[in-house]
């Protein structure tokens, strides 16, 4: 029997439809179906300027908008030949940090209530929250930022942000071990979750899914310590992995990458107290676009010549190894912009991982594997 | 790279992850939250209680022991653009920054007849508070508040004008505070002197009043040779006013101005 | 204890309102209408309308505690604006469904549809007659009544399952067969503790249960048979962490997922009948039902209805130790729920019986948590 | 590994197949092959070279032809390689990279589905994002914004 699960569905968590095959309680095949988000990103990115397709990224993927960004930003400064300074870099880290445990509070938030336990949502949500807080005070927005820029960050930080982040984090430290003790503490949890969603190691490597579903099968790949982008080669911290490859390990990689987060972000504060400067490039061109030029002005196109290139960036988003291609034939706007999506591969691996398993246990499987439909369909 | 074997994190201390007593310790964390939240729970009664409220943030904050809202620094947040109608110069730089194309610019009273005065009006059915427009605006007149509460019944009623703009500015919200800094080596209008035919069209346009037509003495003619036709005067640019919104090159009928920096 | 009972009362009101009617007939149908049937049937049905109604109000303050509870458990508030913090937002809530349109899927099977939501609800409401609330407030005193309830309270699988396949859905169709499927594992382990009750009680007769426990509660010999009924409760009542039917994460709402309108009201008002139902069977078999420790001062057990109120505040409170469970453990999966049931809750069950034998073979009487009263 | 060492190898086993191994900002290079040896080279990538991840699959709509790329990952050396080919707009056919990778699987249904690259050897290419039926590929510089009224969807029976 075929059932669809989605795309209307409390499992989900967004438009996807994960067309089922049972035979009584047991999983025989699936065939996930997505597309029902489908935006045309890419195909808009064609005809923006390359800081408004920053916008864009905000929309991308709605829990991790300041990963997706920086996963642009990168890209785009390759083709455009700018270098940001670094005090831009680091706040960025900082930013794509917070947003990891934004990303992944709101993960737990959504994992634990497939399980059928609806505190840890309410946690999750309402200490997300502070996360969001923390970002409105800079970047001016709660989920759609608009914040990095081709060349540096949009401004600085505000007096006192320092100090009210490491506030802000001390917090969530001690909120992560609250967690533990509501899921990993409880046999029922614990019972769930233990060996659900086998996926070892080359199996995950064969079928292209990155990011903690990977690294809870032990594979210690994780782009920030194996291609240093931005500055996280300056910082020190650990790559979250488990061994046990299923639904709890990815738990426990997530909680231990959060706190491997706070330790990235008390360092890049304590390097933000210490080196004021520029947060955006002083080299920089003013046919980039919005909002230093009139670029729906026709007359502005007049008479220019644009640099080209070709970017390529990957990193680490919350979800796994996001990537960007980006071609700059020479316009105002790049020519082909491609993003790689970890959720649409993670997702598409179900066919693997899912299988053999009972009904009752797809929840918290595909809730393990942190679905994003906007990243997945673009 | 792929190492087998590697080792789970090791347990935070404080943090035992294995069960004890089969589900004590979840019952205990959820009557200890219990306790805890009993006086004040952590959220906020909207529409009666409110997060940019600083005198309610310190009562929860003090309540409950956590910080909630980052206090003094709400003011960044980017919700409904004020207008100052008075200072705006019509430099239709909002306009043009903006991706969603959702910024028109619409005459308002005020202006001389022949070059009537445009403000932007904004559809807030398609914009993305990027806050482009506000980080383009070159006087700071159009800026955004910390008004986030849109919901109106009509579609219409979306569409932001300049009057109704103006009128969110006069209810002295607070304002975006963050100015972006315009680059350093900004590109500057060029001329190419000899298309130029004098025609005033630029300097007329200006919204900064920044071009000032000079008069360049007329050569005199060699025999046979004709005059071009053209008013002998030329546009001087005071780079320290213009905003670069590039009004002159969109009038210029010869096309004679252009963007470049100059050595 | 009071000497008025609901039947007594229901009684006076019948007689009284007979009287008035047949003021204004003639004399064949005035004596027909004072006679001792009419007034009896008529004390009946007002017996039966009090019940409905005081069950009803209690089913939607059940509602109500559970939000406010799991509000507080999750760090929020619950149902707050209307009427005073919120009491009255489930009656809004029921008008509100009450409104709505009842779609019935075409494919559907229409008697199985239709007919599901009202037995379901009316076989929960039925217990209610027979549930001894105080001294001399219930229907009837059989001698059998605490397995008479036991009977109609697990009747709810079959409804279930019928609904769920005359809806025609994937989902509630396996929703169904989990709630069938599920029924043997918590069964079992229920009737063995209630085994165990009744061996220290010497009765069948929840009444006579109540009474047995003036002296001392049965929960502090029989703990472990509590552990095991409230946990059989649980599945019994399809709460999590046993509501595997209508597991919301990947069966939608499971067997109720087509239903809508005023008959998903009737299925989630039975719900929360049966969740009564099932705090109340807790607290007479083991908490004492309306009888409170002799060293309470007479003064909190003197007043009007005192065994009502007191009984009701245990009612509820054990209520809450359900909304607390639900507040802090997941969902389980259908086999480890028959894991449990079988290889826990069995032999728990059984020892517990095995210890309420001992008990009652050495005329012991437990001294923790219990206290003899005076007159024995 | 260094790019001039790839360029050395490749050519050594490829010949003239191989078009070129470019730089390119932040990769190994760029290696632009000829896709008739397509299956050839990726085998050669994953088996000898040992980029045993394969992150990306994408196609570009140049005027003349369609590019279609492949982005690896090495684990032994840390870096990514691009692969590159060109593809005639009125034919691009190249062969599925699914029985190497089968991550490559979605990847080159979204090629399909958005640039119209057709795969040969894909075990299912369906469309991915756009619903089955839809008549365009939506990121060809041709496709215009259609009517809603236009398309035609088909919607499947079972």
């Amino acid at each position: 029997m075929w059932v669809n699960m989605g795309p209307q569905h409390p499992m989900t968590h967004g438009l996807w439809n994960l067309r089922v095959r049972i035979e009584g309680e047991i999983i025989k095949d699936v065939d996930p179906e997505m597309g029902f988000l489908h935006r045309g990103i890419e195909k808009i990115s064609e005809d923006r300027h390359y800081n408004e397709i920053i916008t864009l990224m905000d929309r991308t993927c709605y829990v991790a908008g300041l990963s997706w960004e920086h996963l642009f930003i990168i890209a785009a400064e390759e083709a455009l030949h700018i270098v940001p300074p670094e005090r831009a870099e680091y706040i960025r880290v900082l930013s794509a940090e917070l947003q990891r445990i934004g990303s992944h509070l709101m993960w737990y938030a959504a994992f634990v209530q497939d399980l059928g336990l609806t505190t840890p949502f309410l946690y999750g949500m309402r200490d997300r929250d502070l996360i969001l807080d923390l970002f409105q005070t800079y970047t001016g927005g709660r989920l759609t930022y608009e914040y990095m820029r081709v060349g540096g960050v949009r401004n600085d930080l505000p007096l006192g942000f320092t100090a009210r982040c490491r506030q802000v984090v001390d917090w969530l430290m001690d909120r992560f071990v609250e967690y533990d003790r509501l899921c990993l503490s409880s046999t029922i949890f614990r019972e769930r979750c233990d060996g659900l969603g086998l996926l070892s190691a080359e199996d995950a490597i064969a079928y292209g899914v990155t990011g903690p579903m990977l690294r809870s099968a032990g594979s210690r790949r994780d782009l920030r310590k194996d291609r240093p982008y931005s500055v996280y080669g300056q910082l020190q911290f650990d790559v979250a992995t488990a061994n046990t490859a299923d639904v709890t390990g990815r738990y426990l990689v997530r909680m231990e990458e959060m706190r491997q987060a706070v330790k990235i972000i008390r360092q890049c504060l304590d390097w933000l107290d210490d080196n004021p400067g520029p947060v955006m490039a002083s080299q920089l061109p003013r046919w980039l676009g919005a909002p230093y030029a009139p670029v729906g002005n026709e007359a502005y196109l007049l008479k220019r010549n644009y640099p080209t290139g070709l970017g390529f960036s990957m990193v680490e988003e919350p979800h796994g190894e996001a990537g960007a291609y980006i071609v700059n034939d020479g316009g105002e706007h790049p020519y082909r912009v491609k993003f790689r999506s970890p959720v649409l591969i993670n997702i598409w691996a179900a066919k693997r991982y899912l299988p053999g398993y009972r009904v009752a246990d797809i929840p918290p499987i595909m809730g393990s594997v942190d679905v994003c439909v906007g990243e997945c369909d673009r | 790279m792929a190492e087998s074997g590697a080792q789970a994190p090791a347990p935070i201390p404080g943090t035992e992850q294995r069960p004890l007593l089969w589900v004590t310790r979840p019952l205990a964390t959820a009557a200890r939250q219990f306790a805890k939240s009993l006086w004040r729970p952590s959220t906020i009664i909207y529409p009666f209680e409110r997060l940019e409220d600083p005198k309610f943030r310190g009562e929860v904050a003090v309540a409950s022991g956590k910080p909630i809202g980052v206090g003094e620094i709400w003011d960044n947040y980017r919700g409904v653009h004020a207008l100052n109608i008075n200072t705006c110069i019509s430099c239709n730089l909002c306009a043009f920054s903006c991706p969603d194309v959702c910024i028109e610019m619409v005459t308002v009273p005020g202006g001389d007849p022949k070059h009537p005065k445009k403000c932007p009006q904004i559809d807030y059915g398609k914009c993305s508070f990027c806050g482009f427009c506000s980080d383009a605006c070159p006087e700071g007149c159009l800026s955004m508040t910390t008004r986030y509460e849109l919901s109106v019944h009509k579609r219409e009623d979306m569409v932001y004008s300049p009057a109704r703009m103006f009128e969110v500015f006069k209810s002295k919200l607070p304002m975006n505070p963050i100015r972006v800094e315009r680059p350093k080596n900004e590109d500057q209008i060029l001329l190419d002197p000899p298309i130029c035919i004098g025609c005033n069209a630029c300097s007329r346009d200006c919204p900064t009043q920044c071009i000032t037509m000079l008069d360049i003495p007329k050569p005199t003619p060699k025999p046979g040779e004709k005059l071009a036709k053209r008013i002998w005067k030329e546009p001087v640019i005071n780079d320290s006013d213009c905003v670069r919104c590039g009004t002159c090159i969109s009038v210029c009928p010869k096309d004679c101005l252009f963007w470049g920096t100059r050595q | 204890m009071s000497s008025a009972s609901l039947f007594s009362v229901s009684d006076t009101i019948a007689a009284w309102l007979l009287a008035h009617i047949a003021y204004v007939f003639p004399p064949p149908v005035k004596g027909w209408l004072t006679s001792g049937d009419v007034v009896l049937g008529l004390t009946a049905l007002i017996f039966s309308a009090i019940l409905l109604g005081a069950s009803m109000i209690n089913v939607i303050v059940l509602i109500w505690w559970e939000r406010k509870l799991l509000g507080r458990f999750m760090d929020r508030r619950g149902a707050m604006h209307v009427g005073f913090a919120g009491l009255l937002q489930n009656f809004a809530d029921g008008l509100k469904l009450f409104r709505k349109d009842t779609v019935r899927p075409t494919q559907a099977d229409e008697l199985g549809f239709w007919l599901s939501p009202t037995a379901y609800l009316v076989t929960s409401l039925v217990i209610f007659a027979i549930l001894p609330i105080s001294t001399g407030w219930n229907g009837g005193s059989l001698p059998l009544t605490l397995l008479l309830a036991l009977v109609i309270f697990s009747f709810a699988p079959l409804f279930i399952f019928l609904g769920a396949w005359a809806s025609n859905n994937k989902y509630a169709l396996i929703g169904g067969m989990r709630s069938a499927a599920q029924m043997i594992a918590y069964e079992v382990p229920i009737l063995l503790a209630v085994v165990a009750v009744v061996v220290l009680a010497g009765s069948f007769d929840l009444t006579t249960i109540v009474m047995e426990q003036r002296n001392y509660w049965f929960w502090a010999p029989l703990f472990l048979a509590l552990i095991v009924f409230l946990t059989g409760m649980l599945a019994e009542m399809e709460r999590i962490p046993f509501d595997l039917p209508e597991a919301e994460a990947e069966l939608v709402e499971g067997w109720n997922t087509e239903y809508g309108g005023m008959l998903f009201a009737f299925f989630m008002l039975a719900d929360y009948v049966r969740y009564l139902v099932g705090s109340i069977l807790v607290v007479l078999l083991f908490l004492g039902g309306w009888t409170l420790p002799s060293y309470v001062p007479s003064v909190l057990t003197s007043f009007p209805l005192a065994g009502i109120v007191w009984f009701m505040v245990k009612v509820y409170l054990v209520f809450g130790v359900f909304v607390w469970v639900r507040a802090s453990l997941p969902r389980m999966r259908t086999d480890q729920l028959l894991r449990l049931g079988w290889m826990r809750m069995v032999p728990l069950a059984l020892l517990s019986v095995i210890l309420a034998a001992l008990v009652v073979a050495a005329h012991c009487l437990p001294v923790l948590g219990c206290v003899p009263s005076m007159g024995g | 590994m260094k790019r001039d060492e790839l360029a050395a190898s490749l050519t050594a086993r490829f010949g003239d197949r191989i078009l070129g191994v470019d730089a390119f900002p932040g990769l190994l290079g760029r290696v632009r092959f000829d896709s008739t040896i397509a299956l050839e080279l990726f085998r050669a990538f994953r088996d000898d070279l040992k980029f045993v991840h394969l992150t990306m699959v994408g196609a570009t709509d140049w005027v003349d032809h369609r590019e279609v790329f492949y982005v690896l990952w090495s684990d032994a050396d840390l870096v990514y390689v691009l692969l590159s080919t060109n593809l005639p707009p009125d034919a691009p056919t190249i062969a599925s990279a699914v029985p190497i990778w089968p991550s490559a699987n979605a990847h080159e249904r979204e090629a399909w589905d958005l640039v119209g690259v057709r795969f040969e050897g894909h075990p299912d290419l369906r469309r991915i994002f756009m619903p089955e039926g839809y008549a365009y590929h939506p990121l060809l510089r041709s496709f215009k914004i259609h009517e809603p009224e236009d398309l035609e969807v088909k919607v499947r029976s079972d």
